[in-house]
């Protein structure tokens, strides 16, 4: 019977004696018997600690995907990053790990200020003076996004370029459905959003592009900012954050708001989840800022403090007229990118930008030396990601690689839906999206490209 | 701005003082910014040898920034002295009890912590091919299995990230349901005593809040429920026991009005600890469970995140799951697949899988006996503790508990002007969290206090003995009470002044100080 | 014991009540005992099914004992709670600068904590094959030639544990070859500044102590020590820098004399951290070096251990070395071999290995050209501070030091009363760990400040901040000196009581409370 | 150039100005310039975390010895327990891991209650009034135990049974070249130490046994007790703890010291190191006690406080007159000894104490059954160690079965020089000391016997 509850028989029987009871079963009386779990749960009895651990470590063994046997060149939104122990022990403390939400902010200073801290980095990061302390992921981040410069605009028709990653944009629609918003798919033409593709859609409330888009290219922000303009619409930038250590800021191109991924920054792949949802707005918006918002002020002394404010927006005061029904977030995760990007500092967040642009484009040149290896979108410069096509289908050529030790990429047939609107039809079975970080070496990339070349003979 | 009351401190480095260590008294700690001296590094990363070509040949020139992005440039011997110091200002499950009501702050099993690490889990990439992770795809189906066993449900999904998640999952869940049958259903109701997620969930769902009213029991007002319910009524959310701790004695009949007029229930998992292994939501008549596994499950809250918020459906529902979800083939291997009417993602990957893996492992060192030993020891501490603070704190309704309990503080605030609020900010001082204040909104000075069953009889009645000190002196010294707490690091923090205030950022204060270049 | 000063406290559980965290004010932590209910269990063995017979059938009846060991009887829900909150009881490199002098408590890199866990190397048994253990030896091997190099000699021993054993097998060294030449030498000179580990290392090596006064440079008295030059003496032991931050400038001419009349040098390398890289006690003349890999090479002190303490020599002492050592055969790989005249074992085993990883780890990290780095800035850490401190703490030998500088607050003392250790506790309030007091012996009211190179100049600059504030209130308020520390959690303790009525259990304080059963 | 050093180099030129001085390189001018290192040391150059990292996790794999690969079924002194995550995450806390040892107690309270914990547990396990902090090892402990027997007795002849553990007789045998005491080796005759060998070396001044035996037998302590009595000796015994939660404690006997190891408690193999003395003595000898040691005492206010006590005794009062040259010890280890021992508790002691019993009798018996291996002691009760003799060689027998999965214990050729007294020379080369933990499950052994079953085949 382990388990981590305390009683002993005797102090149970002390503690039904006081409650003037006969038996802790009488403390169900409430409970319909009819209705009641009969013979117990049809689940196997507990197990010690020991040999859960192991059975744990039969699904770890299972996977044939952990940095030990495959070399790592997907990206898609979830990135390897160098993630140092000291990082990983500061973020693993028990007072981090196993706090609630800083409902008492006077015993919660630890967490808020940590909150505080992250908020001005993704600030500085997007350009934008104000940033939440986290949304689920950044699929989560831009669907709140889209609710709030729907609501801000008053104009429920959405345009959504599919630049934005493929996910992201099927978890926009999903929630859609409850809104109601007017879902506009924008396609890409080499890259680059193609809204003259929609001019019959009517006037936008909301745009919402990719920057760089989840194929890594770049759009032009000063033409997305224009057409807002025209429209009286609310500039969206889904923005990978690690790009920005090169680009300018969305925000300095102008968005109202900017969200994206967090998980590059000192949270593990861990097979997508928990990631690290990005949210940053303009003062304008800040009253419609989903989720939850540190800000500082002062205790009765007068000394420094920080508590979570703007509270009348959220669900718990707000309920059926909040901006969002967020109430748990990622807030560890949170802590964990501000200890990360307060290990990076000013130069670090530039050399992993700059290294994941170098990396990105060696293994580029690498691959289509290969013969029938071309770019997907030959001359466009990418970032973070670029997408290649190959003569065989992409999943075989995956395979192929993983039998030699490499997480190629990710193919675009299973990234996107048929019929998506950022690659032409009939290269999508036989492209490939890729990456490579800070952490990949020379070696490693030129060992990947004589690997590939043996993958793509038919 | 010209309010001169935000602190003036060295914009420079503050040093490796212990500032803010309580350990050596209740002084401020700097901002990691404010440590900042530009050019200091702490980052290292591998030898990579690829050639460091000037990203301007790489990148068209327009789209560059000039200068870096600004973050904060300390040392690695900083950075740690810096945040070891945060975490000895914050409280914790792991530095004493949290009876905070309705966030079931259990103590989270620090094996949970290990597996969440473990290579071959933590390392693995979401877009990897399904036949490289088989591993991962058997513990989710066995982690959707046992949650379905628990629940009395059929199949779940399990990408909803946190309870809000699931609850906007579960009513478009409902929706697509009624939908497919060709109706449009536009209200949902749910009680007065309900979470501010449920309402918000809703609209967020497409649908109209509808409020019910708490009868004098503290339950559902029945007949204020079939009055409520017509054609319109898509479903009713509901949490039983309620959030007032009560047992919905009469869940059946509403489970039958319901349904009756076409509609479903959907059970808020939040107070399923109370009921593990007793009585299932499938058994009682709900059609949609979400559960959070960072109550429940014991995962860790990590100071507001992050959560899991799976979601269990009856057989009717299924087809209409969030996609693509873990199946097992006939070979015996495992792979995705989409439910047939699928309302499509619901998170980018695959939910916040590390957090599953720390549920089933919780799951498994309890099975099926130990979480109903969960269950009655969590309502046993709660009703060892209702009795045992009747005298100074009765409760809201005077009966036998589930696995919380919500007293008031108002005949204390009528008699002795202290507040609910001047009583968990007093609790600090004694070395507990404060209990949940002021919700459920309808009890006066509502205190919800939820001991969990991984507090020990001792605890309990320190904890009570400090609420009984604090009841005397609510009488002979209120002040007292009022200036509480002064111990913590910070002392009552002036929440309008946040607000009216906005500093976000310390790039927000620094302009406020005048500060900034 | 009728002296009625032991404070009474519950026997029984004090309950989840984060009693002593700081961040609640600085209340009591009761001991792990007094949390015990008997019958209340953590553990959770791996099942094994191995049959259950009852003990008495497996061993003679006579030596089985009757009762359990009574130990503390605690859920892991109380056993986290009690040693975090123990944690937070506790100073330490991670909450802030630590300048205590001739300890150089400088940053422990996390990454070396990881290593030290590794799977592979921390699962090890140490009676594993040699075949089988090729990595651990290919790792001992490689520490010991970069110590070699480092220290500039020929081979060295990992097994010590700590300064003082490295000492002691020095010492033994020292007696082996003069014993191997046929000699029997008696006496062992060492400075007036030692360490307290030399003196009782040479008793316990069987040899007599020869104390050397230090010059009024702070350094040998060359003439004392020729003088106490003669066939009898086996070495001297020394450090340098010494004790008082100093480079015996006379080395080369100390190192001559010694040999001439066939004693050996021992360095100890407590200092070694000065010299990195700019100077090796090879190079000077020694024969016999300890290092500490817990100072030098930052390998965490734990709160008082684990240390390590390996011994390198020059080419004559290398036959003595304690066995069985790690060897690199003709064919490429490793194994064991012992000395021809060895010593023998120092240590049950290999020596503190996983000690080892982690200085390996921090060696390989620094490099050939980290370690001089790590020389300099320790070296102008110190030095700023001895000039930015001089005006009211001046150096007791006012020149350039090495990595630390020892000031004397006798002035202070005979103007104001205030002592060194006033000047020390107080200085715990302002948020950093109080310099060395009372070392070396020969500085009247010495405070030893060793910053070393991980702290910032705003580190530095904070604590002088700190120190001057001090000297201040020395002049205008020496009680509050007297008092200090205040914001601690406990004030200033009886030491002399706690020697008198000796309590170094639990048992003995509840017979001293008459609790005992 | 990574390293840990804050220094940016306009602060080293500020700083080296503030010194006066010209540049760093004066500051060594007090060295002679002919003696200092020229060209830098013969090291290769620094390298980032991330390649060392590599680099140990190469030494790590070039083991063959892991826990994945050998399951464990040595001991010797040695013990593979169960270490769960919650003790490793504790003991792994940065408070306790960088402090250094209590020299001010008012900000080292956390370290002294834990070892005041430590010491309470020691002594209770040993039956003896008083602990210390801890020393480096059973070896250690056993050398300051005889050294401070001979101190009170004032007579230099050691009788060290051959049963204690032979490398912690080496060390004994090592350290008495500095002490000059005389080491009277005491044979075992069927496990038991036979004094009667030894009846021409005079009187003892302390007689050292281990109990249990490094070969698991049991000892009269009875005995013992009477010939020290005799003799005007003290009794010091080296004692298992985890065998002690089923023998009697030694103090129960009349030992004066009870040393041993501490390493099951909560400290992994490693290798070896690093691994916790066990010290506890009567009140009699506690200011000849080695070692640090924390006494309860008051603060100014009357609070309880810790604070490391009758320092008189310590090598930085008494400088060589002290009674020991001890300073670091294995403090780390043994707050995580106390933390462990508080996982385990009353009966998880005892159980990791029986199970280890039953495990060890369990493979024994199934070990004896195999033709030709044969108890090295028959019918002599065993704890914690057992040996057998096997038809081959032992080397080549450990080879063998390393090959199928198992460090089947320790061959008595290697732990052990020629001719010692505690086993029979004509069967030293073919004997294998073997314990079995409460970690090894039934499956485990049987399958353990069946390879042995074939390694002894000739
Ligand atoms: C009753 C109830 N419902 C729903 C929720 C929302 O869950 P989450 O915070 O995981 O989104 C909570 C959490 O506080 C709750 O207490
Ligand atoms: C100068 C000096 N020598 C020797 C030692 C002893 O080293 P250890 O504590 O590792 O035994 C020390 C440690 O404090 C020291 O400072």
């Amino acid at each position: 019977m382990p388990d981590y509850m305390p009683h002993t028989d005797e102090e149970i029987a002390s503690m039904v004696a006081f409650l003037g009871l006969d038996s802790i079963e009488q403390l169900f009386d409430a409970i319909p018997k009819a209705l009641q779990v009969a013979g117990g749960l049809s689940l196997p009895q507990g197990m010690p600690e020991p040999d859960v651990m192991a059975s744990m470590k039969t699904f770890a063994k299972m996977n044939k995907a952990g940095a030990d046997q495959l070399i790592c060149f997907a990206g898609a939104g979830a990135y390897d990053h160098e993630i140092p122990t000291v990082v990983r022990t500061l973020g693993g403390r028990g007072e981090f790990v196993t706090a609630y939400t800083p409902y008492q902010p006077e015993v919660a200073q630890g967490v808020l200020q940590a909150i505080f801290e992250f908020q001005t980095m993704v600030s500085r990061i997007s350009g934008l003076p104000v940033a939440n302390a986290s949304l689920y992921d950044g699929s989560a981040a831009v669907t709140e996004a889209v609710n709030l410069a729907v609501a801000a605009s008053k104009n429920e028709t959405v345009y959504l370029s599919s630049g934005v990653h493929p996910h992201w944009r099927s978890v926009v629609k999903t929630f859609a459905r409850g809104t109601g918003h007017n879902i506009v798919e924008v396609p890409l033409n080499n890259g680059v959003s193609d809204f003259d593709a929609v001019k019959d859609a009517g006037p936008p409330g909301v745009i919402v592009v990719g920057h760089p888009t989840y194929l890594g290219t770049l759009e032009d922000l000063a033409d997305v900012r224009s057409r807002c303009d025209e429209a009286g619409a609310l500039m969206v930038v889904a923005a990978d954050p690690v790009a920005t250590g090169v680009l300018r800021s969305a925000g300095s191109w102008g968005a109202d708001v900017v969200v994206g991924e967090g998980q590059a920054f000192g949270t593990s792949l861990g097979f997508g989840g928990p990631y690290l949802g990005l949210f940053a707005c303009t003062m304008d918006q800040v009253r419609r800022l989903p989720g939850r918002l540190v800000g500082e002020t002062v205790d009765e002394e007068g000394r420094r403090a920080y508590v979570t404010t703007l509270r009348a927006r959220e669900q718990d005061i707000r309920r059926e007229k909040a901006t969002s029904n967020v109430c748990t977030n990622q807030t560890l995760m949170a802590v964990v990118a501000a200890i990360q990007l307060g290990w990076l500092g000013t130069q670090g967040l530039r050399e992993i930008a700059e290294r994941s642009v170098r990396s990105t484009r060696y293994l580029l040149e690498g691959v289509t030396k290969i013969d029938g290896v071309e770019p997907l979108l030959p001359g466009v410069a990418t970032v973070r990601d670029v997408a290649i096509t190959t003569p065989l289908k992409a999943d075989l050529v995956l395979e192929r690689l993983a039998e030699e030790g490499f997480l190629g990429g990710l193919a675009l047939s299973a990234l996107t839906d048929e019929g998506d609107g950022s690659v032409e039809p009939n290269l999508r079975e036989h492209a490939i999206l890729m990456s490579a970080t800070e952490k990949r070496t020379k070696d490693e990339i030129d060992q990947f490209v004589t690997a590939l070349t043996k993958a793509v003979v038919k | 701005m010209s309010e001169g009351m935000i602190e003036e401190t060295h914009k420079s480095a503050a040093g490796g003082r212990a500032s803010s260590a309580p350990l050596l008294g209740d002084d401020r700690e700097p901002t990691l910014f404010e440590f900042s001296v530009p050019g200091r590094t702490a980052y290292q990363l591998r030898t990579n040898e690829i050639p460091a070509i000037d990203i301007t040949e790489l990148l068209p020139v327009e789209h560059l920034r000039s200068e870096p992005v600004e973050l904060a440039d300390v040392s690695e011997r900083d950075l740690v002295a810096h945040f070891t110091r945060l975490s000895h200002r914050q409280f914790a499950v792991d530095l004493g009890a949290y009876p905070l009501g309705s966030c079931t702050m259990k103590y989270n099993p620090k094996i949970c912590d290990e597996v969440a690490g473990l290579p071959g889990l933590a390392d693995v990439h979401p877009g990897t091919p399904a036949a490289l992770v088989q591993g991962w795809l058997a513990l989710m189906l066995e982690t959707e299995h046992v949650l379905c066993e628990v629940t009395g449900m059929a199949a779940a999904t399990l990408q909803p990230a946190a309870g809000a998640a699931g609850e906007l999952t579960g009513l478009l869940l409902m929706g697509a349901y009624h939908e497919a049958r060709g109706e449009k259903r536009t209200r949902v109701i749910i009680p007065d005593s309900a979470h501010g997620t449920n309402p918000a969930s809703v609209t967020l769902g497409g649908f109209e809040v509808t409020t019910l009213p708490t009868d004098e029991r503290g339950l559902v007002d029945l007949e204020a429920l079939k009055a409520a319910l017509d054609g319109d009524v898509a479903g009713i959310m509901l949490t039983n026991p309620n959030t007032l701790g009560l047992f919905e004695e009469d869940i059946k009949e509403i489970a039958e009005a319901v349904h009756e007029v076409g509609g479903l229930l959907y059970y808020d998992g939040a107070n399923l600890n109370a009921i593990l292994g007793v009585i299932r939501p499938g058994d009682m008549g709900f059609d949609i469970v979400h559960m959070n596994l960072h109550k429940t499950f014991a995962t860790p809250h990590g100071g507001g995140g992050p959560g899991a918020g799976p979601v269990a459906v009856s057989e009717r529902l299924v087809p209409f799951l969030p996609g693509p979800k873990p199946v097992q083939h006939d070979d015996g291997t495992f792979g995705w697949m989409s439910p047939e009417h699928s309302i499509g993602r619901v998170h980018a990957w695959h939910g916040n899988t590390l957090v599953l893996a720390r549920a089933l492992t919780y799951l498994k060192i309890h099975g099926g006996d130990g979480l109903r030993r969960v269950a009655e020891r969590a309502v046993l501490n709660a009703n060892w503790l209702r009795v045992r603070l009747a005298e100074h704190y009765p409760a809201a309704y005077d009966k036998t508990c589930m696995h919380e309990v919500v007293v008031s503080a108002g005949a204390m605030k009528r008699k002795t002007g202290v507040k609910g609020l001047d009583v968990a900010k007093r609790l600090l001082e004694e070395g507990f969290h404060s209990p949940t204040v002021y919700f459920p909104l309808i009890v006066e000075e509502a205190l919800m206090f939820e001991p969990t069953e991984t507090e020990s009889l001792q605890t309990l009645e320190a904890l009570a003995d400090a609420l009984d000190r604090i009841a005397l002196e609510a009488e002979s010294d209120p002040d007292a009470l009022h200036a509480a707490p002064r111990t913590t690091p910070v002392r009552r923090v002036d929440e309008a002044r946040a607000a009216r205030m906005l500093i976000p950022t310390q790039d927000a204060r620094d302009e406020a100080l005048g500060l900034s270049t």
